[in-house]
Order: C-alpha cells, then structure tokens, then sequence
C-alpha cells in the first residue's frame, strides 16, 4: 500500500509545486527526489520497517515480488528522472504537471503490482492508461503529438471496452471478480471441470485487451505511431516502465487461470507470441527513424516478455520477468535519453556519433546489445530467463527456436544503429550534454553490464 | 588458478588499452600483455600442478551455473594456440598503423581473452557467454578496421554466427531441462539420459551453430568474405584459432551430449565436409585473391577435421586435436605473409603478381615452407594431423576417405599455383619494386617455420598432451 | 405476456433501434439524441432488474453531465452532417462485416453454454440496488477502489488542464 | 426472462458499438460509440449480477451476492466520465489544431 | 656399423642446412665442396655399410617413436638389409658424381642460386635416402613426398621461366596422385594390421584376405606408377627436363624415378601373393616400355629422348617385378642407373658446349670436338641397348628371360622395345656425334670438352656402365655366379618360398639370347647408316606426327580432366558459390527485407482499419479456441 500511497500523494505534491514554483529545476529536482522517497518506501513495506495498515478487503494484496517489481519500476523511473527530467520540462509549459502525471501512473503501476481481483485491475490499467494519453499529446501543437494522443485514446477506450466486457462475461460465468486463489476464479474455474464457454469467451476478451495495453499483437497497432508521435521523454517512459507493468498485470491476471484453462490455451498464446515476435522485429528492419525502430522493437520486446506468460508460475519464469523489466527499462530509457539529444531521429542522424559524443555512443551500444541478447548485457539473461521458463513449463521448441530466429533478425536492426555511430562518416547534431548525464549514462551502462555478468545481484534481494 | 589468469590478464590488458593513444605504446602493450599470457599459459600448463589448472566459483547457484573453468589436455592445447597466437599476430604486423591503436589491441586482447574463456569452461552456460564475447570485439575490429566492404561483410558474419549461438543456447537449454540436477556443467551435461529420440534436436542445434562456425559447406560462405575484408591481424585471430572454437565445441559438447545422435547423423555430416573440402579445393583453384585463396584452403582444410570428428576413432580424434593446434599456427603463417605482400605490394590479386622471388628471397623460402606445410607434405606439422585425420576417415568409410583424398591433390594444384603466380616467373609492373619482408614479420615467420618443421619432425608432444581428453571422449562413447 | 415481459421487449426494441441510430446518423446531435434514448432505455433495464440506484446515476451522470459535454463540443465546433466526408463504402462494409462476426460467434457461443440453461432472471425483487446496501459495501468493502478513484479523477483533471489551457 | 436475452441485448449493443466505431470517422461519434460498448457492458453486468443474486438467496435469504457487480457498473461510470473529460479534451485540442475532427485526416504517423 | 646408418641421411641434411642458411656468404668453391664432400661422406658410410651388411650384418635402428596414438606406434626407424645397402650405394655414389659434375656445370650461376642448387640437391639425397632407409611404410612416404618436392624445386629451379614452374608443378601434382594411392595403401595396412613396420607386415601378411593383398598391392602400385612414371601418369617425366641436367641425371634417371620399383621389391611378399596385381604390373610395365619407346624414335631434343628412353626402361623395370623377377629388376635399376647417369651427363657435357642448344637435329660431328663425351657416351648407348658384355645387356637379359617363362608374349613385345631402344639410341647418337656439323658458326667457334670435374664422372660411370653387368652373370654362363642374386637373397627369401618357379631350358635361353643380340646389332648398324647423313630435318607424315606430339597424350589429358576440371571449378566459383549458396544465404536477408516493407503497409495509419484487424484478431481468436481439435491437428501436421 505504501507505493500506492505514497506515489499519489507525490501527485498531489507535483500538481502543487507547479503553482509555487516556475523554476524548472527545482521542480525537477523535487520530482526526482520524490521518486527516491517512494522507492525508500517501498523499501520499507518491503523490510516490514513501516508501512500503512489499512483493511482492503483482499482487493489489495501485497507480496514480495509485487514490491520487488515496484523498486524496479521505481528504480528505473529514478534512472530515467536523472536522465531525462531536464528534457521533461522542455516539452512544454507544463512541467510539474508532467511530473504529476508521472508520479499518478506510477500510482497505476503500483496497483498493478499487487491488485487482486478484477476491480482493481480495471482501475489500474485506467489510472496506468488516462495520464498516458495526456503526456502522449502533451506536445500540443505538434501534429504528430497530437495523432498519437488521438489514436491512443481511442483505441486505448476501444481496448477498455473489450476489458469490462470480457470481465463481465466472466463474472457471469462464475459470479466472481476476485483472484484469492480457492474462493475465487480459479476456484469456481476448477469446480466447473470443463471451463465454462461464458468464461473462456471472457477470457479471449481479457486477454486480447492486456495484449493491447503490453502491445502484443495482433493488438498492437497504436504502438508504432503513438511511441513516434508521443515526446521521445514520454515514449522512453511509456515504452519501459509503463509496458513492464502492465505485463506484470497480464501476468498475474493469467498465472492462476492458464494451468486449468486446457492446452487449447496454448495456441492462442503461441499465436501471439510468434505474431509479436514477427511483426515487431521483422516491421523493424525496414525503418528509417530509429525512433520508429525502438517503436517496433519494443513490440518485439513484448515478445519476448509474453514468455513469461507462457511459461506461468514457474520459479525462472517469473525471475525472467523482473529482470526482463529491469534489463529492457535500463537499456530502452538509456537509449532514448541519448536519442533524446540528437537532433536528428533518423538513422543517418546517428552517422559518426561515436567520434564526437564517445560516451553516448558508447552506452547507446551497450544498450543495444542488451536489447538484442549478447551476452556480458543484462538483456542476454533477461531472455535466457524467460526462454529456459518456457522451456520448464513444457513449452514447444519450436516456439523457442522461431524466437531465437528472430532475435538475430533483431540484431540486425540494432546493429544498423552501432554502425551508423561506429562505422560511419557524419557530423551529428546534438544538443548540449552535461557532464553528469554522461557520467550517468556510463553508470547506466555499467548496471546493465553488472546485471549482465551476475543477475544474482538483483534477483537475490527477491528471496531475502 | 591457471585457467582464471588466462582468462584476466588479457581482459585488464584489454580495458586499459583503450586509453593509450600512440600507436607503438599500445602496440608494446599489446605485445608485453600477450607475451605474459603465453608465460603464464606454458609456465601453468607445464610446470603448475594440476590442482592450479582448475577453478570453480559460485556464479548463478539458483540456475544450477556456476563459474567453472579447467585446463585439460583439449584445453591446454588450444590455450597454448591462442596464446602463442597473440604474441605472434602483434609482432608480425607492428608495422602496420591504426587509427584509433589503442582501441583496437585493446579489442584484439578481449578477444583472446573471449577465446580463452570458450576453451577452458567447463560450464555450458559460461561457455556461451564467451562463445558470444569473442565474436563482439572481432565484429568492431572487422567493422572499423576492415577493407571496403567491411560494414556490411562484418555484419553478415556476424548476424551468421549469432543465428548459430542462439540456436546452440535454445540447445543448452534444453538439455539443461533435462540433466538430473538441474545443472549447467559439463558433467550433468553429459550425464543426462536423453533418450535417442530426444537426441536429434539438440543434436542439430549445438551441430548448426559449429558447423556455421567452422565452417561446414553449405554454412561457409560468410567466411572467405569476412577474412577477405578484415583487417589481417583479425584475419588471422579469425582463422588461426577461432574456427577451431567450432571444431573444439563440436569434440567438447555435441560428442559425448549426444553420443547416439552423433552416431546416427554421422554419415551425412562427413559426406557435407568431404564434399565441403573437395567445393572449396575447387573454388580455390579459381581464385585470383590471396585471402580468398586462403580462406578456400581453410574452409577444405577445417573440412577434414570437422568430417574426421563425426567419423570418431582415436585417430581421427586425436588427429582433429593435433591438427588444430597446426592448422592454427600454419595459417597464422600465411596470413602474415599475404599481409606482407598486401602492405608492399598493395595488391593481394595474384594476376598481378610473380617474380617476386628475386626480390625478396626470404619471404618466398618462408612461403614456399608454408604452401607445403599447406598441403601436408611430410615432415611439416600438417602431415601429422592429415595422416591421422585420414586414418579416421579411412576406418569410418574407404570411399569417403578415397574421396576426401582427392583434396589432397587438389589442395596441391592451388597452393603450388599461388606459390608460382605470386614468387615465380618474371616481376610484374606491380612486383618491380617490391622490398623484402620486414624483420618483424620475418622473425615470426621463422618461428612458425621452426615450429611447422618441429612439430613436423617430432610430434609427439603435442599428441600426449591431448592424449587424455581423446582417451575420456572414446570413455564417454 | 406479462407487464414486465412487455416492458422488456420494448426497452429491449427500443434499445437496439437508439443504438442503430447512433451510428446511422448523419447529424451529430442527433447521434448524441439517440444515444440518450439508449441511455433511456438501459436505465430502463436497470429499473426492470431492480438496480434503482443505477439506474438514476445512469440518467444523472451519463444522459444528463456526459451527453451534455458532448452537446457542448458539438456545439461548440459547429459539427454538421456535411462535416464528415463519406467514407469508403468498402471500409464500411468491411467494418459492418467484422461486428457482425463478433457478434455471430459470441452469440454461438452463448447458445452452445449449457450452463445458461435454464437460468432465469428473476424482476422486481431483490435489495442490493437498493442505495443503502449499496452505500454499505461501497464504504466498507469496496473503499479502497474508491479512494483510489480519485486519482483517476485527479489525473483527468490535471489532464484536462495540460490539455485545455492555451499553450 | 431467460439471461440468454439479456446476453443477446448486451452483446448486440457491444457489437453496434463496435460496428459504430470501424464505420464513422467522426471522433466524437466513434468515442459516442465506445460509451455505448460500455453501456451495454454495464447492462451485462447488473443483469448477471441478478442471476447471481438470485442463486444466492436460495441458500441464504439475506445475501448480499451480486452486489459487487453493481458496485463495478458504479465504477465503469467514473471511469467512463473521467475518459470523456480527457477524451473530449483531445477532441478539442485536435479540432483548434486542424480544424476538424476526422480520425482520418491525421495519418502523419503510419508505416 | 649399420648402427651408424643415421649417419648417411644426415651428412646431405647438414650439407642442406649449411648450403641453404648460408648461401650468402659462401663462396661458390665453399658451396660445391660443402655439397659434394657431405655426399661423399655419405657414400664412404655407405660403403661401410654395404660391406657390413654383406658380411651378414644389417639392422633396424630406431630413432624415436614418430606418431604413438593409442594403439598405433609408428616409429622413426631405419632398416639396413641387401637391398637398402645396395641403394645406398647407387645413390650415395651416382649422387656423390653428379655433384661433382655439378660443380662444373652450374658454374655459371650467381653464388646465391648456386648454394641453393646444391641445397636443393642435397635435400634430394636426402629424401631419397629416407625413402629407401625407412623401415616402415610411413618413413618411405615421407622420403616419397620429399623426393616429390625436390623434383619440384629442381624442376622449377628455373624460376623466372613460367613453363618450368608450369613442368615442375606438373611433376608434383602427378606424384601426388600417385602418392594418395599409396597413402590409401598405408591406410588399409594400418586398419588391417595396425602396423606399418616391414618386418611386422611381413610377418603377419597372412592375417590379410586375398583382396585386401590385391587392392594394397594395387594402391601401392597407383604410388609407383606416380614416382616412376608408367601409364597413365608418365607424362611429367618428359616435362621435368625442364630442370638443370644433373637433375635430370640424378633424378629422372638415377634414384628418384626408381623408388617404385625399389617399393615394389621391398613390398614382394605382397605382390607375391597378389598374382592379380602382378599381372597388372607386368602388362603396365610392358605398355609403358613400348609406348614411351615408340614415342622417342621421333623426338629431336636430346634429353627428351633421353627422358621416353627412362620411361621405357622404367617399364622393363615393371615388367620384371610383374613377372617376379625382383632381382632382375633391382639389377635393372642398378645398371640402368650407371648408363643413364652417363647419358644424361653426356648430353650434358654436349649442351654445356653447344651452349644450351638441346635440338639434335641441329648438332652432328661432334665426334672429334668431344672425345671423351663422346667415346663415354657411345658406351652408355651400347649399354642401354643390351649389347653383350655390357652391363645392360645381362640385366635386360634376366628380365625378359623371365618374362619369356611366365608369358611368351611378353618376351616378344618386350623383345620388340628392346629394338625400339636401340634404333632410338643410335639414332640420337648418330644424330649429335656422327656427320656434319648443323649448328651455328658462332657455337662451332666455341665447341671445347667439357672440364675435368664433368669428364671424370662420365668416365667413372663408363667404366661401371660397362662391368657393372658382371656382377649378374647369369646361370647360363656360369652357375651360381650371380652375386646380386646370392646378395639379396635375404630380401626376397619369402618370395622365392611362395612362386612357382619359371625354368626355361637353357637351349631355349640360348637361342633367344641369341637372335636377340644379332637383330639388336643389326637394327644398331641401321640406324647409325641412316642418320650418318642426315642433313635437314623433314617434316614428319602419318603415323610419325603422332610420334612426334607423343600419341597427343597431353592434349587429351587436357581435353578430358584438366579442362573440364576448370571449367568445374569455375563454374562452381561463379555459379554456384555465388547464386546458389551465398544466394540462398542473401536470399533470407532479402526476404527479411521484402517482409518488412509488406508488413508496415499493414500499419496503415488509420485508426479504423487498426480497429477493424483487431475485432477481426478477436473473432479469430474465438474461432480457434472453440475448433481446437480441428486446429490442433492442423498445427501439429505442420510442426
């Protein structure tokens, strides 16, 4: 309850600090410094230090690797404050509202980190989804800006609706919104021996809407032109944080009700898995702006992710996700941040950065590599997690070899990136870069390195 | 302790390269870091007991990996190649000028401290960590450093390669599913009991990715490309030990994981190698490019070992095991001195060379030593490793081994025509003022000529040291 | 038939013909008109199945706070029929096409659940619409959610704000 | 009144909703459309939380069963009402950018 | 003694070393001294051991454990019996002459060439003492390829000339063959026996099948007609004159030529055994002698007929081992060693004095200006041509004697080629030394003997191309007084034990011998009348174009396997390389690429059709859930 508290409070606090203060800067800083106070938070409903009591009926329930999750969310929206706060307040006029918006979908993240039962799903994906659509558009007089913002609100409500049906037809099937584990769907599931039509319909719908908010195909089609239109700051956080959570939702909204759906199950989510992988990494080759690329890149991401949700419940899969969140967050709000300086989207934009920027254009390549799996990057293990879960669970080979297939397709796209910056000749526009960006750029790099060589390093805290 | 110092000194070497600026520092650095591995490599291997030549340290518990390193007889040759290699590479081609120096010694040691890892661990997973990390620097290296087409060659090999290691990690995982402690190391590993059945796909996949690596035909066509357009000193790390990566995984993880398997696919695998060796004899004797020419004879060469693997037997085993070793050091050899002739001549077309024996007569004895080392003559190392290869090929099938003979001749026909179009036979405009060798290059060579001609003479060693790992894979079958 | 079969059958008709005519009309108000006559109709429903409660929030919040917005921005831009250029017919077609086939496979669906069978909505009895049982659980149970409700309420209006206010 | 019909209704609203949505171009017509898919949502819902309702009393005349479902239309409501203000807001920057609001007319983003 | 034989090979590789190292700095007379006193030390050793061995003594000295893997031992090890000793001593002697010779002859070249001559030269003795020392199979490959790659070098010691590379290559890629032959032979054994030692295989020969003996045997003889040039892969032979003429000498006459047969001999418990292969070798060895007969009555350049000449006789050689007369022809080798060192120092001597003309036809009357060259000389073609007593009349003599015994037939071809040799030889002798002179006046001016560093080694080999036949007299004339026979005996002891012994009467013998001798001499008077006056040459008609472009044997090779083989690898390099594989590798990229561009069609920028695929993504989803078995199945027959 903590995050959840605290981050809507901080809310409240941005909204307020944007009427007694136009300094930039000190909003910035009380921004970040705010995330740093929900992280400690966190922190200590975690360590059992201090943390709200309040009776939730069992709509709330917090564990462990909920709270794990969130200090990821909140460690990584940290990284990203430190990274990109200064281009946050550039976007517009409103920069402490910006923040408040943020600190209210990390509120989201939060409930879905713990929420149990189909209310406070639904009321998360909401508080998750409704600030997005406003940062999406809040570059106002851009047209692009102002497409994404339209298209994702529309298609985001389209999505909701699909949401309340497939959840009302599921209620009708078992008279249950909860997710307690013997009282509650699962355990009207299970009772029904053969899942009932009603429900299972319901569940088709469910999971097409999660699909749509974790970009999964074949719902995915906001997420290329609303990651290019929205600010690159708000698509860094949108593409990251925002994306980690709502897969964790999707995950925990599943991991109960797949082990007794029957294997049909498995194709539909192998249908989505292979579709995914197929269009976010093979759509991605061709794109010219590199911003449009981590657009369809991080559809591909998903891909890889959705095998967490194949593999439920299995101890590595669910390790897999965390740090498939932490990896792929490190390393896409890492590249944003530098793309965020240039001046040029495109590929050609990147020609010789590494002569004149070296350090950007060194952590954009370890970044890269990350997203695209080598190994000595937190990325490899991140899908070698999710993989080896699927793989327990019983997965079909198959699948995973198509998914490896396309992770070397994956590569090349990245790679066109580190040979535009390494290999080629040009003279990159960039805007100016501090020397503490740089140095938090090389810190980034080195977490993603450390992560890389000994994951232990983040996992270990979830078992003490 | 051993195997972790091969595996360090190279990669701090490494790190602290990247910041020298000038090129004969980082070269002088680059010699004295590779220098001090090839002393700790033989002082350990051969004056360390064997209780300082294995490692093991807690890495990923939960997963069952862990950071497990050991020299055996394998190992302890192919470290030997790799860490000979090095010294030789850098003195060889210090007359050669970089931009950006210190980057790239300092990649050029990330990668042999990535090859070192391959051949030392003893852990599945850890071994695909290095398997990967030997290729990123080699891929900057060709990238930045390389000929014209460098970008997109580079970039076909290495998405090539990386198709094959991902297919290899969906391998390890599997069987890593099915070992009986849920474990990563090499000993679970070989301790599962698949049935044969079960065998096949994981077969293939670890198969795919060294085949792609050695390469066997039809996997090959990255390779004469990519060493044509690296810069020679990769070339070389390329050629001279990292195809053996292939060919030494083949021997430490697809034989004895799959015994059956390997047992079943056996014919076809050698009869792809035995046609790959004949494809590329033939191809080479049509190249007018020296590194092309080169990369050709490689492909043919690395053909027989990867056909001798699959065909089992002591021999074939133990020739594959001595033959790396030769094959590494023979074709560092001819690679410094196509470099050589590249950075006097500035040409490696051999249509525009000849006669260049009158003017540098020292450099055509070495080649000419090399060509014949090329195609195994007798008292060169090459004729050990051929000669046992054979024989496993021989004891598989007689028409197979009659067939793959045929290279024999064949490999006589191009390298005699390169001898003759590069060093005989009048000067050309292009060879009309050509110098002799540098001394650098000059002395290497003379050190591999001293070592083909050693090894030629007096193999012995090189077989006992690899003798135990043979003897524990024959165990295992 | 009785009374409240009747009314069923006549919300039900009107519902269906409201709903149509939401997405038929050419003129935009008279979109937002047909929509509160579905509005209507529900609330309807909501009265047949005893849920007062929402039925009156459903007037109140929907048909009465919401279509108004509407109306303003309709309004306020001066929309008319004309405004919307026609649309690919083949598009529309297609698009009519795609709802028809949600619709055919759901309702396959629901005929093939045989554990709807025989399962009867009982009219005009039952407490939990009623305000007070409803305040009940909605302050003791369900407090949570609506706390947290106001969040969502906050970052809409914040929204609004970032959104509306000239730049 | 069998719950079929109701399901029937509600499904039948949903997909004129959904029809609604893929045919018209006008935004604030497709966005009328996506609050007539969550009406009939909400009329799903009170009507299965009667059946459920009434299930319950056969065992205990006093149960409250069924109750959570309304509460959830009660909260379909907020959100529906807190999406519109943002929706609408959308809308209106959209319209004073281009002066109209044809989901078509913008299409910078595609590809 | 025989302990000591290390010390034979190691004299030339020291004299290799010092030569090859230190070329630079060493004057010419240092560099000829150097190579020549490290085969004459060689030769003295051999001595030493030849008598040893004669006294009963010989031995296996093993120097170190070559290749020990699992099972398999192949040591380094060095056999000294009657055979060996007596090779020892016809190359260590011959080797030790043409070195000599050598020093006079390649006078003319820089001292840096020179020292690499006499490097190479050395190295060759070398290998060709490893080939007949090795006490195993794998130690006579090793002296096999070396001697391959010294033929190579030699041949091509010429460097700056593109068509002696072109002969030189030629020589090693037929050797090759042949050597992959007996590579494959060494193969079977070790698979067989898993020995390749002498004394093993030997011993434990019977352990083989029937036609495990006949393939080894055939292989191995696929490896003699490579190094010795018999059907089909002479033809490098000819070509390799390319090379200075004491090479030619020592190489293409003397030794190298000569390891099949000396191959064969140590291998003929083998070949005993095999009476399949045996054939095969005597009807191989007899073609090649008449066809390569044939080939030189037509030809005008002097170490070419000198060069068919070797090839003929080297089928005689054959033939004798294919008829079991190993002793015949060991004898052969010996005597024909002798005689074609002196011939081909002979023309040497001409060569060097018509300064590097080779064309007969344009030589004549050099009788008077050469008379040791030419006295010696015209000895060297009595002996070739089997006149009695010279000494290649008894070795002839005993081969086709014993042909005579196993099949008539191959006397009378054998016989024919004899004629064949002795109208060719005095032809080229008539020809060089006899009628007017035909060249130039400039080299009429500067004809002069040749000095006496080159005489005396043509006198030398005179004087045993002469006696060197009495050391096989055969039974006929005296019995038991065949030295040689009685000498290796030891060697070919298992052989004798297992033929069937081929008695012909001596009348029979005597007759033959006979009508064999006076048509020799007659066919020798006809052809010095004949080619006495020859003025000009005329162009040939018929059957003696073909003769002249030697049957066209070199353009149908080229016709049928060098080309096509070209052409293969051509198109391999150019089509399929570069369409089918690299193609098919590209051609997933492409695909990669082509999908790219159709799926972001698929991303249209409306939001209506986005809506639309995915109520259409929903219905789908539906409609597999409630088919599953049907999907299923279709899933399944697809994975």
């Amino acid at each position: 309850m903590n995050a959840i508290i605290v981050s809507a409070l901080l809310g409240v606090v941005m909204m307020f600090s944007g009427i007694f203060t136009t300094n930039k800067t000190i909003i910035k800083n009380i921004a970040t410094v705010g995330v740093l106070v929900l992280l400690a938070a966190n922190l200590m409903e975690m360590n059992n230090l201090f943390s709200f009591d309040i009776n939730t009926h069992d709509l709330i329930v917090t564990q462990r690797y909920g709270l794990f999750f969130n200090c990821i969310a909140f460690g990584a929206t940290f990284i990203y404050l430190v990274l990109s706060a200064s281009d946050i307040t550039e976007v517009g006029v409103n920069a402490a509202e910006y923040f408040a918006l943020i600190f209210f979908v990390l509120c989201g993240v939060a409930i879905l980190s713990s929420f149990n039962g189909l209310l406070m799903l639904f009321i998360g994906v909401e508080i998750l989804s409704i600030p997005l659509y406003i940062l999406t558009g809040s570059d106002k007089r851009n047209l692009k800006s102002n497409e994404a913002s339209l298209k994702y609100f529309l298609m985001g409500s389209f999505s909701t609706g699909v949401m309340l049906m497939g959840i009302a037809l599921m209620y009708g099937a078992t008279g249950n919104f909860g997710m307690v584990h013997s009282s509650g769907l699962r355990g009207a599931i299970i009772a029904a021996q053969q899942p009932p039509y009603l429900l299972v319909a319901g569940v088709i719908l469910l999971f097409a809407s999660m699909s749509f908010k974790v970009s999964a195909a074949p719902f995915h089609f906001w997420t290329p032109d609303v990651y290019d239109g929205a600010p690159s700051v708000f698509t860094s956080f949108m593409s990251t944080i925002v994306k980690a959570a709502g897969m964790l939702a999707f995950i925990r909204v599943f991991e109960n009700l797949f082990t007794v759906l029957g294997p049909t199950w498995h194709i539909i989510v192998d249908f989505a898995i292979v579709s995914t992988l197929l269009i976010g990494n093979i759509t991605a080759v061709f794109q010219q702006s590199v911003k449009r690329m981590l657009a369809y890149s991080s559809i591909a991401q998903a891909g890889f992710m959705l095998f967490a949700l194949y593999a439920n419940n299995t101890e590595i899969a669910k390790e897999g996700m965390l740090l498939y969140a932490a990896a792929y967050s490190l390393a896409t709000i890492s590249i944003f941040a530098v793309l965020i300086k240039l001046q040029d989207y495109s590929l050609d934009g990147f020609n010789g950065l590494a002569k004149k920027e070296p350090v950007l254009a060194f952590a954009a390549t370890v970044s890269l590599l990350s997203l695209s799996g080598i190994p000595l990057t937190a990325g490899f293990f991140a899908k070698y997690y999710v993989l080896a879960g699927a793989l327990q669970a019983g997965g079909a080979l198959w699948l995973i070899i198509v998914a490896v297939l396309l992770a070397a397709v994956s590569v090349y796209y990245y790679f066109r990136v580190i040979q535009a910056m390494y290999f080629k000749e040009g003279d990159p526009q960039t805007l100016p870069i501090s020397g503490g960006f740089k140095a938090a750029l090389i810190a980034v790099a080195a977490f993603i390195v450390i992560l890389g060589i000994w994951p232990s390093a983040l996992l270990s805290w979830l078992y003490f | 302790m051993i195997p972790v110092l091969l595996l360090f000194i190279p990669l701090v070497a490494g790190i602290l390269g990247f910041f020298i600026k000038e090129q004969k520092a980082a070269s002088n650095w680059a010699i004295v870091a590779s220098v001090v591995t090839l002393l700790t490599a033989v002082i350990g291997i051969y004056a360390m007991p064997a209780s300082m030549h294995q490692f093991e340290a807690s890495w990923l518990p939960s997963i069952g990996a862990s950071f497990s390193v050991a020299l055996d007889g394998m190992s302890k040759m192919l470290v030997l190649l790799t860490a000979i290699s090095m010294p030789l590479i850098f003195i060889a081609t210090r007359n050669n000028n970089y931009s950006k120096p210190g980057v790239f010694y300092a990649l050029m040691l990330l990668a042999q401290s990535g090859l070192m890892g391959v051949f030392i661990s003893m852990d599945a997973l850890l071994f695909y960590f290095f398997w990967e990390l030997a290729l990123i620097p080699v891929y900057f290296l060709s990238s930045i450093w390389g000929g014209e087409k460098r970008i997109a060659v580079t970039f076909k090999f290495f998405i090539y390669t990386f198709v094959g290691s991902l297919l290899m990690l969906v391998g390890i995982l599997y069987v890593y599913i099915h070992t009986k402690d849920h474990s990563f190391a090499w000993s679970s590993f070989t301790n599962t009991d698949l049935l044969s059945g079960q065998e096949t796909l994981p077969f293939f996949l670890f198969f795919i990715a060294f085949a792609i690596k050695m390469p066997i035909f039809p996997l090959h066509t990255w390779q004469p490309d990519a060493y044509e357009q690296a810069p020679t000193a990769t070339t070389m790390v390329l050629s001279g030990v990292m195809v053996k990566m292939g060919l030494f995984a083949a021997i430490r993880w697809v034989l004895p994981l799959f015994p059956m398997a390997t047992k079943t696919f056996a014919m076809p695998i050698v009869i792809l190698s035995v046609i790959g060796m004949i494809y590329a004899s033939l191809i080479a004797i049509k190249q007018d490019d020296i590194k092309r020419l080169i990369a050709y004879s490689s492909i043919a060469h690395i053909g027989l070992m990867a056909a001798a693997i699959f065909a089992g037997g002591t021999l074939g085993l133990q020739g594959v095991q001595v033959q790396m070793f030769n094959h590494g050091i023979n074709v560092i050899g001819l690679w410094i001195l196509a470099n050589a002739i590249e950075s006097t001549l500035g040409t490696r077309k051999l249509s525009e060379l000849g006669g260049l024996a009158t003017k540098a007569p020292t450099m055509a004895i070495l080649f000419v030593v090399l060509a014949f080392a090329n195609i195994a003559l007798p008292l060169t190392n090459a004729f050990i490793g051929e000669f046992l290869l054979f024989n496993g090929l021989f004891q598989f099938n007689i028409w197979i081994a009659a067939a793959a003979g045929v290279s024999i001749i064949l490999g006589a026909i191009y390298t005699l025509q390169m001898v003759q179009k590069v060093f005989f036979g009048e000067l050309s405009a292009v060879t009309a003022n050509a110098t002799e060798i540098n001394s650098y290059s000059k002395w290497v060579l003379i050190v591999i000529v001293i070592a083909v001609i050693a090894l030629g003479v007096y193999p012995q060693p090189l077989i006992d040291l690899t003798k135990d790992s043979v003897n524990a894979l024959l165990v295992i079958k | 038939m009785s009374i409240t079969q009747f009314l069923f059958y006549f919300l039900t008709v009107l519902a269906l013909f409201s709903a149509v005519m939401v997405v038929v009309s050419k003129n935009p108000v008279h979109s937002v008109l047909w929509l509160i006559a579905v509005f209507f109709a529900i609330s309807g429903h909501y009265i047949l199945l005893n849920a007062q409660f929402l039925a009156i929030v459903n007037l109140i919040v929907y048909a009465g706070a919401i279509m108004v917005l509407f109306l303003f921005v309709i309004m306020l831009m001066n929309l008319n029929a004309s405004a919307e250029p026609q649309k690919n017919n083949w598009l529309k077609l297609a698009g009519v096409i795609a709802g028809g086939c949600f619709l055919m496979v759901l309702v396959s669906l629901v005929k093939q659940a045989n554990e709807l069978n025989n399962i009867a909505v009982t009219m005009g009895t039952g407490e939990i619409g009623l305000i007070k049982n409803l305040g009940k659980a909605l302050f003791n149970d369900f407090v949570v959610p609506f706390e947290i409700s106001s969040v969502l309420f906050l970052s809409a209006m914040v929204g609004a704000v970032v959104i509306g206010k000239k730049a | 009144m069998p719950i079929q019909y109701y399901i029937y209704l509600c499904l039948a609203l949903f997909s004129i909703g959904i029809v609604g949505v893929l045919t018209r171009r006008n935004a604030i017509i497709v966005f009328m459309c996506i609050e007539l898919m969550l009406n009939a949502v909400n009329l799903l819902l009170v009507a299965f939380s009667k059946v459920h309702n009434t299930a319950a009393l056969a065992g205990d005349k006093t149960s409250m069963i069924g109750i959570e479902a309304q509460l959830f239309v009660f909260f379909i409501m907020v959100v529906a009402a807190a999406e519109v203000s943002v929706g609408l807001a959308i809308i209106v920057m959209m319209y004073r950018n281009v002066h109209s609001v044809d989901i078509n007319f913008l299409n910078r983003l595609k590809n | 003694m025989s302990k000591l034989v290390y010390l034979v090979p190691l004299f030339p590789l020291l004299g290799f070393l010092v030569n090859g190292l230190f070329r630079k700095s060493l004057s010419k007379s240092m560099i000829g001294i150097i190579g020549s006193g490290a085969m004459l030390a060689s030769f003295v050793v051999s001595l030493l051991i030849f008598f040893d061995v004669k006294n009963g003594g010989g031995a296996t000295v093993q120097l170190f454990n070559f290749i020990h893997v699992g099972s398999l031992i192949i040591p380094f090890e060095f056999l000294v019996d009657p055979l060996s000793s007596l090779f020892l001593l016809i190359i260590t002697g011959i080797g030790f002459l043409i070195h000599l010779y050598s020093t006079a002859y390649m006078h003319e070249e820089e001292p840096m060439h020179f020292g690499r001559y006499f490097a190479y030269l050395n190295l060759f003795v070398f290998s060709m003492l490893l080939l007949v020392l090795g006490g195993n199979y794998v130690v006579m490959f090793i002296g096999w390829e070396g001697v391959g790659l010294c033929s190579y070098l030699l041949i091509g010691f010429w460097f700056k000339n593109n068509n002696y590379n072109a002969a030189a290559k030629k020589a090693f890629i037929m050797n090759r063959i042949g050597d992959l032959g007996f590579l494959l032979a060494v193969f079977w054994l070790i698979v067989k026996l898993g020995t390749v030692s002498y004394a093993s295989v030997f011993a434990a020969v019977s352990q083989l099948s029937a036609t495990d003996i006949t393939i080894i045997t055939t292989l191995l003889f696929v490896g003699a007609m490579g190094k010795s040039a018999q059907i089909p892969l002479y033809t490098w032979l000819p070509d390799a004159m390319a090379g200075p003429t004491p090479v030619s000498a020592l190489i293409h006459a003397a030794t190298m030529v000569t390891a099949g047969i000396y191959m064969i001999a140590r291998s003929n418990i083998l070949y005993t055994m095999a009476p399949a292969t045996q054939t095969l070798v005597a009807i191989v060895g007899l073609s090649t002698a008449i066809f390569a007969a044939t080939i030189a009555l037509k030809q005008n350049d002097i170490k070419k007929v000198l060069a068919y000449s070797t090839v003929s006789q080297l089928g005689y050689m054959f033939l004798g081992l294919g008829v079991g007369a190993y002793t015949g022809a060991v004898f052969h080798v010996m005597t024909h060693a002798f005689f074609k060192a002196l011939l081909f120092l002979g023309a040497g001597s001409v060569i060097h004095a018509m300064h590097h003309e080779q064309d007969i036809t344009k030589m004549g009357g050099l009788k008077s200006k050469l008379p040791i060259t030419h006295l010696t000389f015209l000895l060297g073609c009595i002996a070739i041509a089997g006149v009695p007593p010279f000494s290649g009349f008894f070795s002839k003599d005993e081969i086709l004697m014993a042909a005579y015994a196993t099949n008539p037939i191959f006397y009378y071809l054998g016989m024919g080629g004899a004629l064949l040799t002795a109208f060719y030889m005095f032809r080229l002798y008539s020809l060089t030394f006899l009628g007017n002179f035909r060249g130039t006046a400039h080299q009429q001016e500067h004809l002069h003997e040749s000095p006496i560093a080159m005489t005396l080694p043509l006198m030398v080999l005179a004087f045993f191309a002469v006696v060197a036949g009495f050391v096989g007299i055969p039974e006929l004339f005296a019995p038991n007084a065949h030295a040689l026979e009685h000498f290796l005996a030891p060697v070919f002891a298992g052989s004798t034990a297992i033929a069937h012994a081929h008695h012909i009467e001596h009348s029979t013998e005597w007759i033959l011998m006979g009508t064999a001798t006076t048509i020799i001499l007659i066919v020798i008077v006809y052809a010095i009348t004949k080619f006495k006056k020859y003025e000009t040459a005329e162009p040939n008609t018929g059957i003696a174009t073909i003769l002249e472009n030697k049957w066209y044997i070199d353009e149908l090779y080229d016709t049928v396997i060098v080309n096509p083989l070209h052409w293969f690898a051509g198109f391999l390099k150019n089509t399929i390389e570069k369409y089918v594989i690299d193609g098919a590798v590209n051609g997933v990229g492409k695909l990669v690429g082509y999908g790219s561009r159709q799926f972001r069609l698929v991303q249209s920028g409306q939001v209506g059709s986005y809506i639309l695929m995915m109520v259409m993504a929903l219905v789908l989803f539906i409609i597999i859930w409630f088919n599953d078995n049907t999907i299923m199945r279709f899933i399944h027959k697809i994975f």
